[in-house]
């Protein structure tokens, strides 16, 4: 019983980890949402296209080469340098910025004023629009990116607990420098939408676009911005995913993951997303440890799903989410 | 409790009959939160009057209606209906009883045609079952030619025939108003909540809606609640009326009454324009 | 001036109320069913078949029924490809406990054992409102999925967990099963699709339709109005997992013969059918057949031109092809955001003027 | 009161078309000019098109597709239709939205503040300003820390209101800002415009279907109907022609009419004959 | 011409691995085609078609490639493989399904049309088995085992099989799913890190593989006692996780690298003239060599079906027998260019699955190459005939079928 209870605190521990690498891509789900009203489906991808763009611009891979070799039969592999993380990260980030602009500039600017699920169906085709741009753009193989993050065992605290507890904790160091710049992130964000104009500006714009309009905001600066950050959330989340477990398609699907951690925070609240992911991280955890066992394991695909779903019967809002004004 | 409802009945100066009370509101407090909208107010309908419901904004009119309806669940207080005591009651039962309702900011069903609209006031009345529907085949087909005659009637009433087939959306405001009146007319109900059926209008316009509330009034001998800010109409229109101000009753009585009292000239109707 | 309306006079409510109230309508649409039972069946072959006609129909007949619930109901699911797999391993289960009755009654009661499901699913609606209740529905998704996956009783204790649908016939044709001839395969899904789209239409025009688009169009004045809730919305979350049930029955049954849950029913699958009544439009039950046929065909044909006619290597083309399907979207959403449905409205309306526009 | 025939012509509409949709034609030719520091009133009936052609003047009808397809507008003699909502705030002029449109999930003087967002003369400019708007509106002084979308319609009016004060305009555009109110609120938002039209010099462009009140403070007038003008005229005039009486005041020879005796058969306008 | 169409997938979340394979596929029949004028004197056509790993693309891309006279599918996805079972069986084409698919298709009297050798996954599982019984002295007796597999029919396929061999030794074993797409593991590992089992095997495909990879690198498990299924053994599968994958161990059943006489001749005659597949990124990778294996096993039986039938313009039908009756000898694959390449397979009527004999593959990180680390062993017939009997005779049951006489 008592190597049970430590079990499960180590399981809390990694969950709670796990459970901030879901809000990382959560973060930029409620980023778009609260400035735009739109469930932006295509934030996985987003991510995904991101940490494709990182690797290919830190390895210096030639952009569309499987295209241009295919039309025009020449060999073309990449352009023979490597750069240094950090400048990839701020190149990635522009493109992300140019991506920003395209997309305010090619669809949402043609869909203001529809209803949200038309702006959902949107994001879906943008989805797979970015998703075959990502395989055309840099090939669909398998990518390892490693922008200097460490990986692994952290063995302070696995000598610390084993101390305390004869047993020692396995913690990832990544999921240590993940919560940590997880945590930085949610700060800057919330500080800016509280306390700034621009910040107060995308809050308004959520609210009622035509009014944003006629105080003299502009929805397009204001749409760009809020993607180009989306965009820079997606980047992190790419990098973290993408130093776990390479760079391929799949990187997209940690969308679905993300999906219940913002049922359960609330589709508009920053802090929520956190909460929300620390909630299912650990939840889902020790549901597999505890019940796992007895039903046949492999529960983790559903059970955020449906632990939001009952959370959600209670509170239809999500926990931090703005109250649904209901009059008539 | 036992209040017993007056049954004295008396007749209008233009020879309307106003019978017993068909709904009594009994020490109504509703809370939001920390807010008061309603504090303790009680008073009646009668059946067969127009009954206004006056006040600033904010004052608690459209909570009241939504008590009323059974949108809204006081934490104190009894609805009579009827001289029966409403138990508690979800909206659509309440609105079996027959109180329809019109809304303040207008709550058509966007999607649907102006037609589709007004049957809805009708589903009360429908009952084939899911296999006729299914099938679409006996009763099913027999009630949907009836209802939509009587549906027809009530366009004609209206006068909104040339409208039948457009979707509700693209109607200007005056008639999406009208197109909410004729659902609700539609359910033939006893009560019928109005609130502000004629904020948004010109003159013109809201002589128009007088003439149809007083009809509705006069043919179908329905009972009407109404809130409405252009004094002009409430004065005109209303058999008595009662004021209120943030959560509180301040007046209760016939319009000249409630012109005169000077707590409602001060809470509300500031100095008179006519 | 072919195509008017004026001169089609209407002289009772019946008429008024009846499917294609313009001439040319219902003329097109008895060509249509003409087409579809006369000359199809006689000329399709395997690759037809089983390429465009029987996954067209059967993905028709899911739309149908997520339309329902999403178009008419106003309750947005992602949990279709869950409902699906309901339908699919109700049939076989039947289809293998009670190989004595007629398929046809299977795939029927495998339609009502997932409107059962779908009722229990729908609960929450009550509740969840817009995308909450879309995420929420992922639950019922994520979670059948793992249940015919985990337990051994629905894929008959095979060694893997695939199901394979046994040969069953209709008065002397096999409908499924590998001996199935394509006209078999088509003609059983025409015609339960042509039987499911008329019962789709009968409740979507009376009583019933009229509660659930007046839920979805604004569900608390539908309330004060006098519709209960509970009952619109759980009659919409039946009906819709009737028709889904009885498509995954088909699909599993009569296109496929053989599935895996995760793979046959997964996510994508809710999304490929949201799409198709989106992009078909929403409320619409020629809609569902245009946004199943678009979504269905489309690949098809981007495949045919990419791969056959350019001689694209296939995964540039299948890159491509995704990023058109993508644009392709959002370029409809743009254009349309109402569908390909008020697309075809559209053009009957200038249509009906022409040539007199105006 | 101002004179406006002697002023300058701050904003001038000439001959407009609107078209929602690409086929619902709104606005048909409709000519106005709004005189420096002036009190414009708009007038007509539901639809006549007085919200289409404040939104057309503002820019504001691409997000409802809609388009003006004929005709000019100019502000101070620059045409406006290649400006985007936000150049405009920025050249002045500014509007309040029929129906309010506070954000509802913003505090109070969060709301205020976003009407300052094209400011760019410093915080404390911006705070003396919201300390001019809760002069005008103590009530607002009370309620701002509270959620906008759970105060009054009045409140609300007022929130609106404060807020396009908060952009230092010159022209403010006010869509029916009596609607819904009570008559003590109309009164108190009319005096309100009036002194911010006197004290800061601010013109406004104003749309009402409450006639009566419209034409007390109003300097001079327009009557749409259909989507054309079909009668202007300095306010005092307008008041006292016998159609607007009749059909816009309720008013016959005799006062003013019970709505009880409107059942009969009424003139038809004489402009339409 | 012959046609032998590549239903492949280089989109969707198994692109990475199924774009090798198809490309090994390709080139081999690109070699026949340029340097022998192809089969028989028959050009090989290898019209690709891209299934994304989907069934019902899988379904579109048959049917789209079955009228123009496809002589065999191998389809590369266990999903497809069930779907087309039936298919094949009516008409009348085979399906080759080295290492994946069904694994009771070996019985060849129920499954007429279907043919997996030179191993399947039962085989895998006995051949990971019989390893660790080698390296223990022949006694696993309370050795704790777990299995790490993927949540479809391709990763529960081995259960039986491993459930009967651990009743058989003596050790004990643990089952851990994941879904898919299996990037995220903490828990399995976790739970791997506390159980401490002695071994571990992996039934992955696509991300999974890597993601487990990586997370048994980091709480330090052994890498030497983490035995994958061949799907679970290629470069991509490894590379990403750096140093922390060296000494990994896998099955396979055929060799690796591009020490074999044939990589000069595909240098000559495709490479260089740039008519390799996709440029010929993969070359010598372990899922290329796969990938040509399949294409050289198809070849060989279109050999031996031209010879049966005397003529080189032969039918599918045709190609069943060839398929049969096909014996590729250890001289045969010298001749090939392949010499010790892979295992002798020999068909038969009743045994569509040849030998079943696989051997182990170890990662050399710092290399960045697989050295194979045993000879081809046998796996545990015992165990393994009566499952295949029993499953495939239940399938004959279901299906209708009577099994034929050979
Ligand atoms: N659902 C609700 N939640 C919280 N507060 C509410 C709710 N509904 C109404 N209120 C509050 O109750 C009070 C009364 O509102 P109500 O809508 O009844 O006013 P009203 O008299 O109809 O005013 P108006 O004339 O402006 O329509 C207001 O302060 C309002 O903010
Ligand atoms: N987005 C839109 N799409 C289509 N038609 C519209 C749209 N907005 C307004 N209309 C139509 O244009 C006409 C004029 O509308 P507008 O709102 O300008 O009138 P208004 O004079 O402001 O009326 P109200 O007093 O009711 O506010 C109406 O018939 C209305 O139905
Ligand atoms: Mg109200
Ligand atoms: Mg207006």
């Amino acid at each position: 019983m008592m190597d049970q209870l430590i079990y499960s605190a180590e399981i809390f521990l990694n969950g709670l980890m796990t459970g901030v690498m879901y809000a990382l891509v959560a973060l930029g789900f409620v980023l778009i949402y609260k400035a735009s009203g739109v469930f932006n489906y295509a934030q996985g991808v987003l991510a995904l296209f991101a940490a494709l763009t990182l690797v290919g611009i830190q390895q210096g891979q030639v952009p569309f080469r499987h295209l241009i070799n295919a039309i025009f039969g020449t060999h073309l592999e990449s352009f023979g340098w490597t750069l240094p993380s950090v400048l990839a990260i701020l190149l990635t980030a522009g493109v992300m910025v140019l991506l920003a602009v395209l997309i305010e500039k090619l669809v949402l600017q043609h869909l203001v004023g529809q209803e949200p699920i038309i702006l959902f169906m949107a994001t879906i085709g943008l989805a797979y629009f970015l998703e075959g741009l990502g395989d055309v753009m840099w090939g669909a193989d398998i990518k390892t990116l490693d922008v200097g993050l460490p990986q692994g065992i952290s063995e302070s605290i696995e000598s610390v607990t084993a101390a305390w507890f004869g047993y020692g904790f396995f913690i990832d160091r990544l999921d240590i420098w993940a919560t940590a710049i997880a945590a930085l992130l949610v700060a800057a964000l919330v500080a800016f939408s509280q306390y700034t104009k621009q910040g107060r500006a995308m809050r308004a714009v959520a609210d009622d676009h035509q009014a944003a309009l006629s105080v003299g905001i502009s929805l397009r600066f204001i749409w760009v911005m809020v993607w180009s950050i989306a965009g820079f959330v997606a980047l992190v989340a790419g990098i973290m995913w993408g130093t776990k477990s390479g760079v391929q398609f799949s990187l997209s699907l940690i969308a679905l993951k993300a999906l219940p951690v913002l049922m359960l925070g609330g589709f508009t609240s920053i802090p929520g997303a956190i909460v929300g992911g620390l909630i299912i991280g650990v939840g889902e955890k020790l549901f597999e440890f505890w019940i796992g066992p007895l039903i046949g394991g492999a529960t983790e695909n559903w059970f955020a799903y449906v632990l939001a779903l009952i959370f959600l019967v209670f509170r239809p809002q999500g926990l931090f989410g703005e109250r649904i004004i209901e009059r008539v | 409790m036992t209040h017993s409802p007056a049954v004295e009945t008396y007749t209008t100066a233009d020879g309307r009959q106003i019978g017993g009370v068909l709904m009594d509101m009994r020490n109504i407090t509703l809370r939001f939160g920390g807010v008061e909208a309603i504090k303790d107010i009680s008073f009646d309908i009668r059946e067969g009057e127009i009954r206004a419901i006056i006040g600033p904004n904010g004052a608690g009119k459209s909570s009241m209606l939504n008590v009323i309806s059974g949108f809204y669940v006081p934490q104190e207080g009894e609805v009579w209906f009827r001289g029966h005591r409403r138990g508690p009651m979800k909206p659509y039962e309440v609105a079996r009883l027959g109180i329809a309702r019109t809304f303040q900011n207008i709550a058509l069903f966007d999607g649907m045609s102006v037609l589709d609209n007004i049957m809805t006031g009708r589903l009360n009345k429908m009952k084939a079952g899911f296999l006729s529907q299914a099938l679409w085949w006996g009763a099913a087909e027999r009630e949907e030619i009836a209802n939509r005659e009587q549906v027809e009637k009530i366009i004609d009433f209206l006068e909104i025939q040339n409208i039948r087939k457009t979707p509700v959306g693209r109607l200007p405001y005056g008639l999406k108003k009208r197109v909410e009146l004729a659902r609700a007319l539609a359910a033939e109900p006893q009560l019928l909540l109005l609130d502000e059926p004629m904020a948004g209008m010109n003159v013109e316009e809201k002589e128009d809606m007088s003439r149809f509330i007083l009809d509705v009034n006069d043919e179908f001998g329905t009972t009407i609640a109404l809130i409405e800010h252009d004094m002009g109409v409430v004065m005109d229109l209303s058999d008595r009326v009662v004021v209120m101000d943030y959560g509180r009753k301040i007046g209760d009585g016939t319009p000249d009454e409630v012109r005169n009292n000077q707590e409602v000239i001060d809470a509300y109707l500031g100095v008179a324009h006519d | 001036m072919i195509y008017r309306e004026a001169g089609d006079f209407k002289t009772g409510y019946r008429d008024d109320g009846q499917t294609f109230p313009i001439r040319l309508d219902r003329w097109g649409y008895y060509a249509a069913l003409a087409v579809a039972f006369g000359i199809i069946p006689f000329v399709i072959n395997d690759y037809w078949a089983n390429a465009v006609f029987v996954p067209f129909l059967i993905y028709a007949i899911a739309a149908l029924g997520l339309n329902i619930l999403t178009g008419y109901a106003g309750q947005v699911s992602l949990g279709t490809g869950g409902f699906m797999a309901v339908g699919a391993y109700a049939v076989y289960k039947l289809m293998t406990a009670f190989p004595e009755i007629s398929v046809v009654i299977h795939i029927l009661l495998a339609g009502g054992i997932t409107a059962v499901v779908g009722m229990l699913f729908g609960l929450p609606s009550l509740r969840i409102k817009g995308f909450y209740l879309a995420v929420a529905t992922l639950a019922a998704q994520f979670f059948l999925v793992w249940l015919f996956n985990k337990v051994p009783w629905f894929y008959n204790y095979s060694a893997s967990g695939q199901i394979n649908a046994p040969e069953r016939t209709v008065l002397g044709w096999a409908v499924t099963g590998p001996a199935t001839s394509a006209a078999g395969k088509y003609l059983v899904c025409l015609i339960f699709a042509l039987l499911l789209a008329w019962v789709a239409r009968n409740l979507t025009r009376g009583t019933l339709g009229r509660k659930w688009m007046a839920i979805r169009d604004m569900d608390i004045a539908a309330e004060i109005i006098g519709v209960n809730p509970l009952t619109a919305k759980l009659s919409a979350f039946a009906v819709s997992s009737f028709f889904i049930g009885v498509a995954g029955a088909l699909l599993f049954a009569v296109y496929l013969g053989a599935a895996e849950v995760g793979e046959a029913f997964g996510i994508n699958k809710s999304f490929l059918v949201l799409f198709m009544i989106i992009i078909g439009g929403l409320g619409s039950i020629f809609g569902s057949f245009a946004g199943a046929a678009f979504m269905v065909l489309l690949p098809v044909l981007l495949k045919n031109v990419l791969v056959g006619s350019f001689g694209w290597p296939t995964d540039l083309a299948a890159h491509f092809e995704l990023m058109i399907v993508g644009a392709l979207i959002v370029f409809f959403l743009i254009v349309e955001p109402h569908g390909l449905a008020r697309l075809w409205a559209l053009a009957k309306e200038k249509l009906r003027l022409w040539p007199f526009p105006h | 009161m101002l004179d406006a025939t002697n002023s300058e012509n701050l904003l001038e509409v000439n001959n407009i078309e609107v078209i929602y949709n690409h086929v619902i034609l709104v606005l048909k030719g409709v000519s106005l000019s709004v005189p420096k520091g002036g009190i414009t009133a708009l007038l007509g009936g539901n639809g006549a098109g007085k919200t289409t052609t404040l939104k057309a003047i503002s820019n504001l009808l691409a997000s409802e597709r809609g388009e003006v397809t004929k005709g000019t507008i100019s502000y101070r003699g620059e045409r406006v239709a290649d400006l985007n909502p936000a150049t405009l705030v920025k050249k002045g002029v500014i509007q309040v939205m029929e129906g309010r449109h506070c954000f509802e999930h913003l505090t109070v003087e969060e709301n205020l503040l976003t009407g300052a967002y094209t400011r760019s003369d410093g915080a404390a400019a911006v705070r003396q300003d919201l300390e001019m708007v809760y002069d005008y509106f103590p009530r607002l002084k009370e309620r701002r820390k509270s959620q906008a979308g759970y105060t009054s319609g009045g409140e609300q009016q007022m929130v609106a209101m404060g807020r396009a004060l908060m952009s230092r305009p010159e022209t403010i555009l006010l869509d029916e800002p009596s609607m819904g109110l009570a008559p003590q609120l109309v009164e108190q938002i009319f005096e309100i415009v009036k002194a911010v039209n006197e004290g800061e010099g601010v013109t406004f462009l104003l749309a009402e279907q409450n006639t009566n009140v419209a034409l007390r403070y109003a300097h001079y007038g327009y009557i749409l109907e259909n989507g054309r003008v079909v009668m202007d005229g300095p306010a005092a005039a307008l008041r006292e022609n016998p159609d607007v009486k009749e059909f816009y005041l309720g008013m016959s020879d005799e006062g003013r009419k019970s709505f009880r005796d409107v059942r009969s058969y009424r003139r038809r306008k004489r402009w339409l004959a | 011409d012959l046609v032998v169409p590549n239903l492949s997938y280089r989109t969707g979340p198994y692109g990475a691995n199924g774009t090798q394979y198809a490309d090994g596929f390709n080139d081999y029949f690109t070699l026949l085609n340029e340097r022998d004028g192809g089969i028989g004197g028959e050009i090989v056509q290898v019209p690709e078609c891209e299934t994304a790993y989907n069934t019902e693309k899988g379904v579109e891309c048959y049917e789209s490639t079955k009228g123009s006279g496809a002589l065999v599918y191998n389809p590369l996805s266990t999903g497809i493989t069930y779907q087309l079972i039936p298919k094949v069986s009516v008409d009348k084409i085979p399906l080759y399904t080295p290492g994946y698919g069904r694994t009771s298709a070996k019985n060849g009297k129920v499954f007429e049309w279907v043919f997996n050798a030179p191993a399947n996954y039962w085989d895998g599982a006995s051949g990971a088995i019989n390893y660790l019984l080698a390296e223990n002295g022949g006694d696993l007796n309370g050795k704790k085992i777990a299995l790490v597999y993927h949540n479809s029919a391709y990763g529960k396929e081995p259960i039986r099989t491993l459930q009967d061999l651990a009743a058989k030794h003596g050790f004990s074993l643990t089952e851990i799913p994941v879904d898919a797409p299996g990037q995220e593991q903490k828990s399995q590992w976790l739970q791997i890190r506390r159980d401490k089992p002695d071994y571990v095997l992996i039934w992955g495909w696509g991300v999974m593989n890597q993601a487990a990879i990586q997370e048994a690198a980091n709480i330090r498990f052994p890498m030497e006692n983490f035995i994958g299924i061949w799907w679970s053994g290629s470069e991509v599968d490894v590379t990403p996780v750096g140093a922390g994958a060296n000494g990994y161990k896998a099955l396979t059943f055929h060799g690796v690298g591009t020490e074999y006489p044939i990589y000069g001749d595909l240098k000559q005659y495709v490479i260089d003239p740039g008519k390799a597949s996709q440029g010929g990124e993969h070359v010598g990778s372990v899922l290329y060599s796969r990938g040509m294996y399949a294409a050289l096993v198809i070849s060989e039986a279109i050999r031996k079906a031209q010879e049966l039938a005397g003529t080189s313009a032969i039918t599918a039908t045709q190609l069943r027998d060839g398929f049969e009756q096909l014996d590729i000898t250890p001289a045969r694959l010298e001749e090939l260019g392949l010499p010790d390449f892979g295992p002798e397979i020999k068909m038969t009527c009743d045994n569509h699955g040849g030998s079943g004999m696989s051997r182990m593959q170890q990662w050399d990180a710092a290399a960045g190459k697989w050295n194979l680390i045993t000879e081809f062993s046998e796996p545990d017939q015992e165990v393994l005939a009566p499952l295949i009997t029993e499953d495939s005779e239940a399938y004959a049951k279901e299906a209708g079928i009577t099994p034929r006489d050979c």
